[in-house]
Formats: C-alpha cells, structure tokens, sequence
C-alpha cells in the first residue's frame, strides 16, 4: 500500500530530472503501469476487507478501493494520451521541453494527492491531500503551459474559490473532532475506523453544523451548484489530459470525502438531514448546468457543465439513498469516470486539428476524422444518457430509486433537465460533427483511419491515442448492456462500507 | 335474369341523357336533337379512326377501358328493378363509391398524360370537386345507411325507415347536390360547353377520339344513371320489386322508368334555370349541401333515429 | 422448431451481416442478401408466433434493478410479421440501390442493427428492456437520418432526436407511474395489477402514452419532425421509417393503452377518434401542397397513421362501453391497415428512391414523362398510389372498408357524443381519402406523364434488377393484401381476440363480410368483375368499331401549336384551386416580382413565388425554442465571470444553510 | 493552574484584538498597512496558542505557537513583502463597497454570529467569546476577499480565514494533534506561495492585479 504513494513521487523525480521529452512520456507511463501493478492486489484486499497499514494511518476499505481504481485506471489513460497530446502541443509551440517535464512531474505528484485522499484513514489528512489535489492541479492547469492568460485566470479562480470552500471544510472537521471529544472523553479523534464505530454517539446538533460546513467546503470542490463558478473555467482551459482527470475522478475524490461524512453523519442525525441537503444540491447542480449546457458556445465548457450535471446526478442518488439510489449514485461515478475523459481526450484532438475550442468554428469532424467523429458520438449521446450506453443505465436506476420514494416532483424535474440537455448536448456537438462537405466525404469514410492518424501528430503516440479512446468507447458500449459482475460485487461491498441497509 | 339488371343501365343510359337533353331543350324553347341522338354519337365514334398524343402513355389508352369496367362493375351491385341482386355482396354502397372513383382517379390521370395544360386543368378541377363532394356524398349517404343498419344496398332498399322525416329530407338534397356534381352538370360544369376555361370534366376529354371517346361518353351516361338509380334505391326505394316472379318485375320496372324520367325531368329544370357557377363559388354551394347532410344526421340522432 | 428458433437464426443472421459489414469486403452491397434471409426466418418466426401465441426467451441479467427480458404474444407476432416483410422487400431493393454509394459500410451496419432494434422493441417484455430498444431504435435512426451530412440533414437530425426524446421522456414517465403503481417492471405483472389502478392515474398513464408514443407515430401536432427527417434519410431507410418505425409508436400505444392499462372509460377512445381525424385531415392537406415527393410521402404517413388511430379509438371507445365485437372490428381495421401501409408506403418510398436514384432530384417539378424510361418503377408506383388512395381492388381499400364499417358501427355507442363523431370521422375518412386521390394524381401525373421537365429526367434510365424485384415484391403484396383478406385476418384476429375478447364475427370466406352490418365486400369479385368487363368491352369495341387505324400525332390542347415541357400543368398549378378553397389553413402566401422595360406595356421578367404557413412550425414550435433560448441567455449573468461574485456564493449559500440547514 | 480568571480575561483580551485586527482591514486601502494588520494578527494568535498551552500545560501547544509565529507572522509577512515589491502597486482599486458600509457589514457579520451560535451546541473550557470570535474573523475573511479587487489582498483575506480557523480549532479542541497541525499549515504555505507565484503571473499576462481584469471567461 506504501507503494502506491511511493511509485508515484518517485516517478515525478524521475520525469523531472529526465532530459529528453520524448523518453519522459514513456517513463510516465511505465509509472503508472507500475503503480496499477502495485496496486492491483490492495484494491482486491480492499475489496474483501479493510486494510490498513502504517498502524493505521493508511487505511483502504471498498469505497477507497473503488475510488482508488478509478483513480489509477484514469491516471494510465491520461498518462497514455498525454504522449500525442503533448508532442503536439509542443509542434505548436504551446509548450517547451521543460515545460513537458515538468507537466508530468506534476501529474504524477496529482496522482500521489489522489490516492493520498483515498488512502487516508484520519479525516484531517484526507483534508490535507484534497487541499494539496487543489494547488497541484492549479499548477497543471495555470503553469503547465505558457502564453495562456486564460488559464491562468482559471487557475487563480480554481486556487481561490477551492481553498476558501476547504477552509470550511477543515472547520467542519474541528467540529466533528469537538463532536468526538465529549464522547470519547477527553481525547478527540478522526480516525474513519473509530468514528464510524461511534458515530451513534455523536452529538446530533453538533454533527449538523459540521456536515454543513463539510458539504459547502468538499462541494465547492466536487462542483456542486451554487458554489461550482471555478469547475467550468477550470475544466475548459486545463490540458484536456487534465480536464479528464479533473472532471473524471478529482470531482469524485472530493464527493468521496462527503460520502464518509454522510455515512458519520447519518447515524447521529438521521439520514434525512444529509438525504435532502444532497438532493437539494444535486437537483440546484442538474438545474444550473442544463440551463448553461443549452446555450453554450464552447464545447470544453459544455463538458465542464455536463461534468456538473452529472455530479448533481450523483450526489441526488446519495441524497436519495437507500440501496438503489447509492448504488445508482456509485455506478454513475464510474460511468462518468469512462464517459467523460473520452469526451476530453476527442475534444483535445479536435482542439488540435481546428485550433479552437468555440462551437462555430469547427464542422464535419465526422466526414474529415470518421474515428474521432464517431467516438465523439458515442460520448456525447452517452453523457446525454441515452442508452444503450452506460450512463442510461446508472441514471435510470437513480431515477427509480426516486420514484421508489415516491418524490415524483423531483422525478419530474429530473427527466425535464435530461431532455434540456439531451437537446443542448446534441446540438452543440451535432454542429460539429456534421456540415463541412455533404455526401462527398463517404470516400474519405472508407479509408477513415490512416487520415485520421494523418491528423494526429506522430504515428506511435497517435495509435496509443486511437487506442486509449477506442477502449473507453468500448467500455462505455460493454456497460452500456450490461453491469459486469466483478463490479456490481464491488459497488455491493461499497454499499456495505457506507453503511445503507 | 336478376343477374342482368345492370343490363339496363348499360343500355338506356344514352337514351336518358337524350331524355334530359331534349327536355332541356323544350324547356328552352328549343326542338333539340331527337332522345336517341346519343346512341347515334356513340355508334359513329366506334366507327371512327383514332388520333392518339405522341406523348400519351399506356395510361392515356388504358384509361377508357378502365373507366367503362369501373362504371358497369358499380352498376352491378345496385338493385335496379329488384333487390334480389346477387351481386350485392360483392361490395356495398362504400365499395361502389370507391370504385367509381377509381374510374375518376385514371381519368385524371390521362387528362394529365397528354401533357396540355386544358387536360392538366381539367384534372385538377375534377379532383378538387370530388373533394368537396365525396365527403357530403358519404355523410348523406350515412344518414340512410345508420337508419337501415346497413350499408349494403339492396338492404337499405329493402329496409328504408325514414320517409320524410326532416333527416331524409334533408340528407335528399344534400344527395341530389352530390349527383349533379357527379355528373358534371350545372350549376357545378356544363355538360356540353367546350368553352377551355370552364369545362371540367370535358377538359380530362379533350385528347380523346373515335372509339376511346364513346367508351369515355358512354361510361359517363352510365354513371349518370347510375347515380340516378341510387338515388331512387336509396331515397326512394317504394315500389322495387323484392322477389323475381314476373308481374313483381313488370310493376318495379313501370316505376323505375317513371322515377328516372321524373329525375330527368328535375335535372332538366334545373339546368335550364340555374346558371353555372363560377368555379371558385362551388366550394360555398356544395360546402352548404355538406352542412345539409350533416344536420340530416344529427336530426336522425336527436330525433332517436327518426 | 417454435417460434424461437427462428427468431435466434434470423437475429444471428442480421448480426452477422452487422458485424461483416465493419470488415474490409469488397462489394458490401451483397450483404443485404443476409437481411433478407434473417426477414424470411424473422417472418416465419412472426406468423408461428401469432399461431402460437405464446413466446418466452431466457432474461439477460444486467444490473441488480434490470434484466433484459424478450417475450411475445400474438400482437408482437403480427407486429413482427410486418416488420419482416417489408424489411425483406426493401433488403432485396437496397443490393441495387446502395451500389454506388460511398460508405456502404457504416450503412449496412446501421441499417441491420436498425432492424433488429425494432424488433427488440416489439418483443420487450419489460420497462428497461423496452426503453433500451426504443432509444437504441432512436438513435440508430438518428444517425441515418444524418446519412449524408450536410447541414440540412444535420437540423432534420436534430430536430428528430430532440423530439422523440421528449416523448420518450413522457414514456418514461408512464412506465414510472405505472412502476410506482403496480411495484412490477414487468408487463405481464403490469397487466395483472392494473384492474387495481386509481383512475386518474390510469388517465396520466393514458395522457402519457398519447404524448409519448403518438410522438413517434406522427400525430398531429407532434408530427414536425416526420416531413424533416424521413426525406433526409436515403430512401430505403426512409420506407423503414415510414413503414415500421412509426408504426411501433402505435404497437406501444396500443401495448399500454388496450393491453396493460385493460379498459378505460369512453373519452379515451373518443379522444384518440378526433387525434386520428384530425391527424388524417391535416396531414393529406399538408401533403397535398409538397412537391418535393419524399416529403409528399411523409405527410401521407400522418394521414395514415391517423386512419390507423381512427380504428383503434373507435374500438377503444367500444370496448370501453362492452360492444366488445365492434370493438373487435374496428381494431381489425386498425392493425389491417397498419399492415397495408406498412406495404404500400414502403413501395411508394422505394419507387420514389429509384426516381431520386435515375434523375437526381426529388422535387416532382423537374421529373415527368418518366413511365417511358422507366416503365417498371412507373407501373409499381401507380400501383402503391392506387392502393394508398384506398382504391378497389388493391389493400388500402380493404382496410379503409373496415375502418368505415367500424365507424358507422359507433351508432349503437350509448353516448350521444360517439354517435355524433363517429359518423363524422367517417366524412373525415371520406374528405381524406378524395384528398390523397387527388395528391397521388399529382405525384404520379406530374413526375411520371406529360412530357420530361428537365435533363435529368428526359434522360433517366430504369433502376437496377434488384430495385425491380424489391419494389414488384411489395406491388403484389398490395394487390395480394387486398385480394384476399382471408389470410390477413389470421394474422390480425388472435390479437384482437386476445385484446378485445372477440373475434368481430367477421367472416372472410372469399367475402369480407361484416354481419355486424349486414355488408360484404369482395375485392377479388370486384377485382374478377372488372378484368371481366374488360375483356368484354374490349371485345365488344373490335366488334362494334371493326378494325381502325391508329394515327399518333401532337396533342391537340384545342389546337394549340408546338405544345412544350414548360406549357404543362405544373404541381403548384394542380393544387392551386385546393390551395385557395382551404386558404384558412394553409395561410398561403404569395409575391409577384415583375420587371419592366417600359412600364407598365412591356414586361422583363414576371416572378411569381408562393409559400404556405407551416403552421405548427410558425406558431407552436419556434416560439417555445425561442422562448427556451431567451430564458437561458438570462442565466448566463449568474457565471458573470467575475470571482469576487462567486465567492459571495458560496457566503450566501453557507448563510443560508446556517440559518435554515440546522 | 493558577488563576483562571486572569487566564481567561488575558484570552478574551488576545482574542478581541485578533477580532479587531480583522475588522480593521475593511478600512484599509494600501496594502503595506493590511499586510501588517495580517502580522499582528499572526502574532496575536501564536500568543494566544502560546497562553492556552501554558494553562492547559500541552507542550504541543507551545510547539504550535511557535510554529504559527514563525510561519505566519514572520515568513508569510516577508513573503508578501516580497511580492509586492515585485508588482509594485501599493493602492488597492476602489472596492465594491465603501468601507463604512463594509465595516458594518463586517460588524453585522460578528453579531449574527454572537446570535446563531448562542444555544449550547458547544461547552468548552476556553471561554465561548473565542468560538464567536474565531467564527466571526473566519467569515469576515470571506467578506474581504469578496469585496476587495486586489489579488494580493484577497490572498490576505485567505489568510485571515486561516488564522480564524485556527483559533476555531483551539476555541473548540485546544488544539488540533500536532501532526495535522503542521500538515495544514504545510499546505497553507504551499498555498500562499502558489498564490504568489501566480500573482505575478497575473501582473505579468495582465498588465495589472485587478480581479476585475480577470472576467474573460463567463457563460
């Protein structure tokens, strides 16, 4: 389990002393095969049981481990896109030598954070790794790259708000230690293991005002409306390799932090308290972006809005609780985690073809780069939810789990933000994919592939590209049918972890 | 011999229009051809040679045929002297409306296959008043159909319920509007004007020659009487024969032949005291009968079947 | 072997040539021949299954909530069958059709897995199943609809997908309710514990399923996307839509609204009566004015649907008053005549595709004089219109006979307000019908007589064998369907028995004859009587007029020289009287641009442009986008960028929880 | 553990002034004058950590005071020194709203809080005016960086959160385990000196260190 946090520095040493550019993309991937490697067996330990090492300041039970996979399977995808992505960016010149090196040090030191978060046992230190996520994807967003005032604006904007927002979360996280102290008798503590032990006893008062000030702080950073303004800056500038992290997986390691809160929470309070703040957020989230998504211009922001709507959809599953919905909830987060990175990585290639991120200028991807434009489809009608890809699935079983409960205004409210941004989403991306040449382009169609490698910068990395894609694409399709079995036991094993009968 | 009833329409249809156009033509105060001049006409046509469109195609040649079968195969499932018509099952007052429209269908498609503008004008206004009469037609003819429980006809001849209550009275007019659409008369065409710019059912005609012209003429005669005798059947059934036996015939045939004339009579009257429409003003006459018909139909409702 | 053996072989079959075409083959036209042997085994598996009238596949497990579960009853059977046939037609067409098209692949792909969703979703058995099908459905025929991307087809998509997802929205959302309601995802459930449903949430469900599934089927006014999107489409996709896909909007109308909700009272039925009408009416009217023959084709879908709808709310009213057996007839005449248009608009769209396929236009303006080039595609299109007009002996009549017979049936309806619209659906039936004659006049007089009105059109060539074969195959449906309703009725009366409890007494003997009303009908005597007569007459001419010779010369035009392609009677022309006797509807306009040299005696150039409204466009849809789209951009201030703003929020919000969280 | 009294009057004394320091920065405009504010402020703190570690005797305490003074009240001040020479402007731009205004505001803030925190959700042994008061700077720190234009400053207002965070924690826990303590401040500094780095990035790309230059990206 300590290696899972070593590999990762060690690997930013490395990427950051090494000379050559080309080499430290490989090197970087090799990090991160390891690190999977490293952490194959904690995850399936984790999943059977708690583990915890370092006498229990390292602790992984099955939400981490769930979270954890994620984490490092969306680490290797970035890793390996990152190689195209960067060789490109730097023909343009948007970025130097150095420039690259440090960009993957830093990513690697954003995966140790990550896996930090997932890792931690004690709230504090789980604190301090979102904390350390903030300022060192900041730094891969505003510094990574020069002559870009924009992103640093973004960057500025994501430092600022995140931080402010933590800040009450550490407060809430005073709280709960003070909430601890009059129950263990004198000696506080914010160790998972022995919080949720006893939760029940916790002063029900006290727990409301942390959780408030923990749901504000972590939600800031999840990107729950109203206090999400950083996530569509932030997500649009990053380097789509970036932008996948972020929106894929850093938005859920900070939603994973409310998950353990509501599952300490819950006991001393009722878990109507966290059930309807959650739903609360989660339908103001779904609301906010439907309405940005309709009139959006960018295609990047129009992910960072969708990233929106879908965290909204997630923290609605957990407000809703019970069985279904958390499990709703948790199989959203990975089918999030598969759709949207996809949609980052076609969007950082179309990016680099037409050299602009507005909606207008860009048309016909579909008749001059047919892969990208269909893979482009895929994820978009995915994100949009419409089966048979994976995300129908998670969000059918969310909005369920709300008619279970008999909350048919929300159902309401849910289905008409879905069919609003069902209909910005196809709007925005059906102009980009079709026009250009009309029925001229089936030629091109035939032979699709090499023209579309021919778009892409260099041979070897533009494959691992197509590849990357290819298997998210893929992924998205499997899911889209059916919920393999490993995973279902694995959502199973997190339902138990969070405690919902 | 019931078999043959639609015999007669096919032979005396030419002598009743002789019949209406020779009243006519006393009414006007003019002598008139004699009533058998029609079959005169047909009989030189048949014998005539033929100038076909070299535009024209199968449809143009094919057109009069189909026409003339489509007429004799409705005029075979109305009763005309007697109800014992077996060929009532093969379909009912819905299928012989459909049928005739058949005939009209292709003839408007020939009026279009030569290609002129006259053939082209004829046929779009031929569809446009069918438009505003099939609808009526139907809705009259549902009035009498709901009465008698029935739609095929020999029934409602055999079963006619409502003599000259409102609804019938109503539904007649509404039919007899119908029928001089139908037959191309006036108010709504003039039947013999080859005047372009008013002649609808002429216009469809006007490539036609020699033997493609009488079969055209003829099965128009045909689906004049026709139209006649499902009025009769219909409005006023009194007086049909129900069975076969000889002296039943010889009455009903007496009283057919007294209802046409009459009918002929009335067309007569009409046309040489109304004067034709302009075109676009049909839409107010025969929208006026469609209301017709549907009070008839609401009056048999109200009134309980009445 | 049952029903489900087929049914494997032909899904096995269309899979197969999914997945071949993605492979790099040479000729992928010829995968199409694997369609039609998967329609052929599809087909047997649809009549054995309506024999059967059983069917239950093995459930896939997907998720701990859902499992796909496939089953079938005779409804699906029929519904099946119709799919089969005409998919088998139009795969047969489509190996000569697609030939020189460019990405044959990806369209032989879509088009298989097009099929099999349509099946999947006329054999689901339960929510989650159906929704997956139908939104697969969806989709697959989204991305044909954009088959050639250009921008046109590219709206034409949107406009599509953003539709039906509303609609689906609202089929969600009755499938909730009636989740909620009976606990049970399952159909066979549903039915079960649907005789204990509250009314008013048996009228939401009822509400939801017009909405929903009429969005699909076309009806009036959710109709806009139909005349956009099926002429987008390449024609072979087009007659699919046309034919079968609409039509599983009324298979789950008539899935949720007769099946699983049971009987509902009379408004139901009377509700769907007028949607149906007015529907028919509109839809012929709006067809009447399109030149552009695919569009043509689309509006004639609205009507037909709604003559479809015209049947089964009659017979929805019935049933809900116990007329059970003119309930039964009148749900014959509905799925008869879905059967029929499934045939005939499938011919026509096909016959159509091998018009676009030879001039490269489908404005019918530019076409004309084409029965001489292409006699084939000419004859087996008049032959769809006839049947499409409802004319003896081919199948629409037969349908349309059923449809009146039903309707004059609803006199004996307790209630006033059925007596009174029953009779006039019937006038509305009659309007429409005199309306698609004259519309079919037009489509098939101006682009296949008269002389060519353009290059393209004087040298058009006749299509490919295989175009033939497809579109004869369906020509001698139509005549087949017509002439003997007997094996037709087989298909449909096990449905309707099982749904209405009755068979309608109608007897088909060689005679459709409906004792429930004294009248029969026999298409094949009309059909005999007319070839008959014909025969005679012919005979009777020679003998009459002897032998005469034929001279060919100009058209007369009453004397009118040197007669032109330009001097014809032109489509806008034919409909002109219409256009001006039903001006309260289509709000035509009209603009005359004249040019003088001098004027006002001599006269340049003399522009005369007219439109009508598209008036559910004009008044219903635009203003709600543009509403959607003026609400948003008010939003737009709330990310005003500026970051001390956004720090208020997240004050605000925390304030707000202190005070009112706690 | 001599006289409380004292003790608790000494506490209440330190804390009103880090309350007063606070609500001393809405008046001030140029930036050397809160960079100070911010100093005594720091101080103020680690002598308050420092006077509860001698009465509750928790050596960690001390430790922490001393690492508080050292951090915040000497590092960070020079650091921020530092930055503002470097962009070299000394006047914040006119604020959102005037400083009367904010200074009620900043005044209402501290009431509210006095009004929703006074049922006994929390008994503790320091005195309950330090919660009030650790609560009242946190949010006054938030109001800062929403009124000011100033990058710089709203960093300052960042760090005013901070340090009322602090004291939350001590008014609540006497002290977080020293462990944490240090791992928060660690990202803190890390925090403050990205901060700085991208401040001068600002000027930099900007031309200036007006938040109201960085509006480009909206919608």
């Amino acid at each position: 389990m300590v290696w899972m946090l070593i590999i990762p520095v060690v690997t930013a040493l490395i990427c950051s002393l090494l000379k050559s550019a080309r080499i430290t993309g490989y090197v970087s991937l090799a990090g991160t095969a390891a690190l999977a490697v490293a952490a194959l067996p904690v995850i399936i330990s984790a999943f059977a049981g708690p583990v915890e090492t370092l006498r229990g300041v390292l602790y992984a039970d099955a939400l981490s481990g769930y979270i954890m996979a994620l984490v490092i399977f969306l680490s290797f995808a970035s890793a390996v896109y990152s190689i195209g992505y960067l060789e490109h960016e730097r023909k343009v010149g948007l970025i130097s030598a150095k420039g690259i090196r440090r960009y993957y040090a830093l990513l690697h030191l954003f995966i140790f954070t990550m896996l930090l978060v997932t890792l931690a046992n004690n709230l504090a230190l789980m604190w301090i790794a979102i904390e350390a996520t903030t300022i060192v994807s900041a730094l891969l967003i505003g510094l990574g790259f020069s002559k870009r005032s924009l992103a640093i604006e973004a960057a500025w904007k994501y430092i600022i708000l995140c931080t402010v927002g933590i800040t009450f979360a550490l407060l809430g996280i005073f709280i709960t230690y003070y909430a601890t102290i009059s129950v263990m008798g004198g000696e506080g503590v914010l160790n998972w293991t022995t919080l949720r032990s006893i939760a029940p006893k916790l002063n029900p008062a006290t727990m409301k005002l942390a959780f408030i000030f923990i749901l504000v702080g972590y939600g800031t950073k999840a990107g729950l409306a109203p206090v999400h303004n950083w996530l569509p800056d932030a997500h649009s500038e990053a380097p789509s390799p970036i932008s996948a992290l972020l929106s894929g997986i850093l938005l859920n390691t900070a939603f994973y932090g409310i998950m353990r809160f509501v599952s300490i929470t819950d006991p001393s309070t009722g878990s109507a308290f966290t059930g309807n703040l959650l739903i609360l957020f989660g339908l103001i989230s779904m609301g906010v972006s439907s309405v940005f998504i309709l009139i959006q211009v960018n295609y990047k922001r129009l992910l960072a809005y969708s990233s929106i709507e879908h965290m909204g959809i997630i923290s609605l599953g957990m407000g809703i609780g019970g069985f279904a919905g958390v499990y709703g909830a948790l199989l959203h987060i990975m089918n999030h985690a598969v759709s949207k990175p996809l949609m980052f990585f076609v969007s950082g290639r179309i990016q680099a073809n037409y050299g602009s991120t507005k909606i207008e200028n860009v048309n016909g991807v579909l008749s001059k780069m047919p892969l990208l434009g269909t893979l482009t489809f895929i994820g978009a009608l995915s994100l949009a939810g419409m089966p048979p890809f994976n995300i129908f699935i998670s969000e059918f079983t969310v909005l369920k789990a709300i008619v279970d409960k008999g909350l048919w205004a929300i159902a309401v409210l849910f289905l008409l933000c879905v069919v609003l941004i069902f209909y910005g989403m196809l709007s925005g991306f059906g102009r980009m994919l079709f026009g250009g040449n009309g029925h001229a382009n089936g030629a091109e169609h035939e032979k699709g592939e090499d023209r579309d490698a021919a778009s892409a910068p260099v041979s070897v990395s533009s494959a691992l590209n197509n590849g990357i894609m290819i298997l998210l694409a893929s992924l998205i399709i499997i899911f889209g049918v059916t919920v393999p079995g490993f995973i279902d036991t694995a959502i199973r094993a997190c339902i138990d972890v969070l405690g919902v009968e | 011999m019931e078999y043959l009833q639609f015999l007669i329409l096919l032979i005396f249809s030419p002598l009743l229009n002789g019949i209406i156009k020779k009243l006519k033509a006393n009414m006007q105060g003019r002598a008139g051809p004699g009533i058998l001049q029609p079959y005169y006409d047909l009989i030189r046509l048949f014998r005539k040679d033929m100038v076909v469109s070299v535009v024209a195609s199968w449809i143009f040649k094919a057109t009069p045929y189909i026409v003339m079968t489509s007429v004799i195969a409705a005029s075979m499932i109305v009763p005309v002297i007697t109800t014992q018509s077996p060929f009532g099952i093969i379909g009912d007052i819905i299928a012989l409306i459909y049928i005739l429209a058949l005939g009209r269908f292709f003839m408007a498609l020939a009026g279009l296959d030569t290609g002129t503008a006259f053939g082209g004008e004829g046929s779009s206004r031929e569809m446009t008043v069918a438009i505003l009469v099939e609808p009526m037609m139907m809705l009259s003819i549902f009035t009498a159909a709901i009465a008698a429980g029935s739609t095929n006809i020999t029934r409602i001849a055999e079963t006619q319920s409502m003599f000259y209550s409102p609804s019938h009275i109503l539904a007649l007019a509404a039919f007899i509007v119908a029928v001089i659409a139908e037959t191309g008369r006036i108010p709504v065409d003039n039947p013999d004007t080859h005047l372009e710019l008013t002649m609808i059912h002429e216009g469809m005609l006007l490539e036609y020659s020699g033997r493609y012209l009488a079969l055209m003429e003829w099965a128009h005669y045909m689906k004049q009487m026709l139209l006649f005798t499902i009025t009769v059947d219909i409005f006023f059934p009194a007086g049909i024969a129900h069975s076969t036996e000889l002296f039943g015939l010889a009455v009903s045939t007496c009283v057919y032949a007294a209802k046409m004339l009459f009918l002929a009579a009335a067309m007569a009257l009409i046309e040489s005291t109304r004067a034709k429409l302009r075109f676009f003003q049909l839409p107010s006459l025969l929208g006026g009968s469609f209301i017709l018909a549907l009070l008839s139909l609401v009056t048999y409702i109200m009134m309980g079947g009445k | 072997m049952g029903p489900e053996s087929f049914l494997y072989t032909g899904v096995l079959f269309f899979l197969s040539a999914a997945s071949a075409s993605l492979m790099p083959l040479p000729k992928k036209q010829y995968l199409f021949i694997l369609s039609c042997l998967g329609a052929l085994s599809l087909g047997i598996a649809g009549f054995s299954l309506v024999s059967a009238g059983r069917m239950a596949l093995s459930p896939l497990p997907v998720s701990p909530d859902f499992q796909f579960v496939f089953s079938g009853d005779s409804l699906a059977g029929f519904f099946l069958s119709v799919i089969s046939i005409l998919t088998f037609a139009v795969s047969v067409f489509s190996i000569g059709y697609v030939k020189d098209f460019k990405n044959k692949g990806s369209l032989v792909f879509l088009y298989n897995i097009f099929i099999v969703s349509m099946y999947a979703v006329v054999l689901s058995e339960n929510i989650f199943t159906f929704l997956v099908s139908w939104e697969t459905m969806t989709v697959i025929s989204y991305f044909l609809v954009t088959f050639d991307r250009n921008e046109k087809s590219a709206k034409a998509g949107l406009v599509y997908a953003v539709m039906s997802h509303i609609g689906t929205a609202f089929i969600v959302m009755l499938f909730l309710v009636l989740y909620a309601h009976t606990g049970s995802m399952e159909f066979s459930s549903m039915r079960a514990a649907s005789l204990r449903l509250p009314e008013q949430v048996k009228t939401i469900i009822f509400v939801c399923s017009i909405i929903g599934f009429g969005t699909k089927a076309g009806i009036i006014p959710f109709h806009t996307w139909l005349p956009k999107a099926h002429p987008a489409a390449p024609s072979n996709i087009s007659a699919l839509m046309s034919g079968v896909m609409i039509k599983t909007g009324i298979y789950g109308f008539i899935r949720i609204s007769m099946d699983i909700l049971g009987q509902g009272p009379e408004w139901w039925g009377i509700t769907v009566l007028v949607i149906g009408a007015v529907s028919a009416v509109i839809g012929v009217l709006y067809a009447l004015m399109e030149h552009d023959l695919k569009k043509l084709l689309a509006y004639h879908s609205i009507e037909n649907i709604g003559i479809i709808l015209l049947g089964v709310g009659s017979s929805m009213m019935f049933r809900s008053n116990g007329l059970y057996v003119l309930s039964a007839i009148a749900l014959t005449a509905g799925l008869y005549h879905t059967l029929n248009h499934a045939i005939f608009k499938g011919l026509l769209f096909l016959g159509t595709g091998s018009l676009v396929h030879a001039t490269h236009t489908q404005n019918m303006e530019d076409m004309g004089g084409l029965i001489k080039s292409m006699p084939y595609t000419g004859l087996f299109f008049l032959i769809g219109s006839v049947s499409i007009c409802a004319l003896p002996p081919f199948n629409g009549f037969v349908s349309e006979w059923l449809t009146y017979q039903a309707l004059l049936l609803g006199f004996h309806a307790p209630s006033i307000t059925a007596k009174m619209l029953s009779p006039l659906g019937g006038a509305a039936l009659a309007l429409t019908g005199a309306l698609a004659a004259a519309c079919f006049v037009k489509a098939f007089g101006i682009s296949f007589l008269g002389m060519p009105r353009s290059r393209h059109a004087r040298d058009a060539k006749e299509s490919s064998a295989s175009m033939i074969a497809g579109m004869a195959i369906l020509a001698v449906l139509c005549l087949l369907a017509g002439i003997l309703p007997g094996t037709v009725l087989r298909m449909i009366s096990p449905s309707v028995l099982n749904l209405t409890g009755s068979d309608g007494n109608i007897h088909s003997a060689g005679f459709l004859s409906v004792s429930q009303t004294f009248s029969s009908l026999s298409p094949a005597a009309i059909l005999f009587t007319m070839l008959f007569t014909g025969i005679a007459a012919v005979v009777f001419v020679r003998a009459a007029g002897g032998k005469r010779k034929t001279v060919y010369a100009d058209s007369w035009d009453c004397g009118m020289p040197s007669l032109t392609s330009r001097m014809q009677y032109t489509a806008t022309a034919f409909t002109k009287p219409i256009r001006l006797i039903f001006k309260r509807i289509y709000l035509p306009k009209r603009e005359l641009r004249i040019s003088y040299i001098l004027k006002p005696l001599f006269v340049k150039s003399l522009k005369y442009s007219g439109e009508i409204t598209p008036f559910f466009e004009r008044y219903l849809y635009e203003p709600l986008t543009a509403f959607i789209h003026r609400t948003a951009a008010k939003a737009k201030m709330l990310q005003s960028g500026n970051l001390n703003l956004y720090l208020g929020y997240i004050l605000v919000t925390l304030m707000l929880l202190l005070m009112f969280g706690t | 553990m001599t006289n409380w009294i004292e003790a608790f009057s000494v506490i209440d004394f330190i804390s009103a002034g880090i309350l007063l320091t606070a609500v001393l920065m809405n008046s001030l405009k140029r930036i050397e004058p809160c960079v100070k504010a911010y100093t005594i402020n720091s101080w103020l703190l680690s002598a308050l950590t420092a006077v509860v570690a001698f009465m509750t005797g928790e050596v960690h305490l001390y430790a922490a005071s001393a690492v508080t003074f050292l951090s915040k009240g000497v590092l960070i001040p020079l650091f921020l020194r530092r930055i503002v020479r470097q962009i070299k402007d000394t006047h914040d731009v006119e604020p959102y709203i005037s400083n009367a205004l904010s200074l009620t505001i900043s005044g209402i803030l501290v009431v509210v809080v006095y009004a929703s925190l006074k049922e006994g959700i929390f008994v503790t042994g320091l005195s309950k005016n330090v919660l009030q008061i650790s609560i009242a700077v946190i949010l006054i720190g938030l109001f800062i960086m929403i009124t000011r234009k100033k990058a710089l400053i709203q960093v300052i207002g960042l760090l005013f959160m901070e340090n009322g965070l602090f004291l939350a924690g001590f008014a609540l826990t006497f002290g977080m385990p020293l462990i944490i303590e240090l791992g928060v401040l660690f990202d803190m500094l890390m925090a403050i000196i990205i901060l700085g780095l991208f401040i001068i990035q600002i000027k930099k790309s900007f031309a200036s260190s007006d938040l109201d230059k960085l509006t480009i990206l909206k919608g």
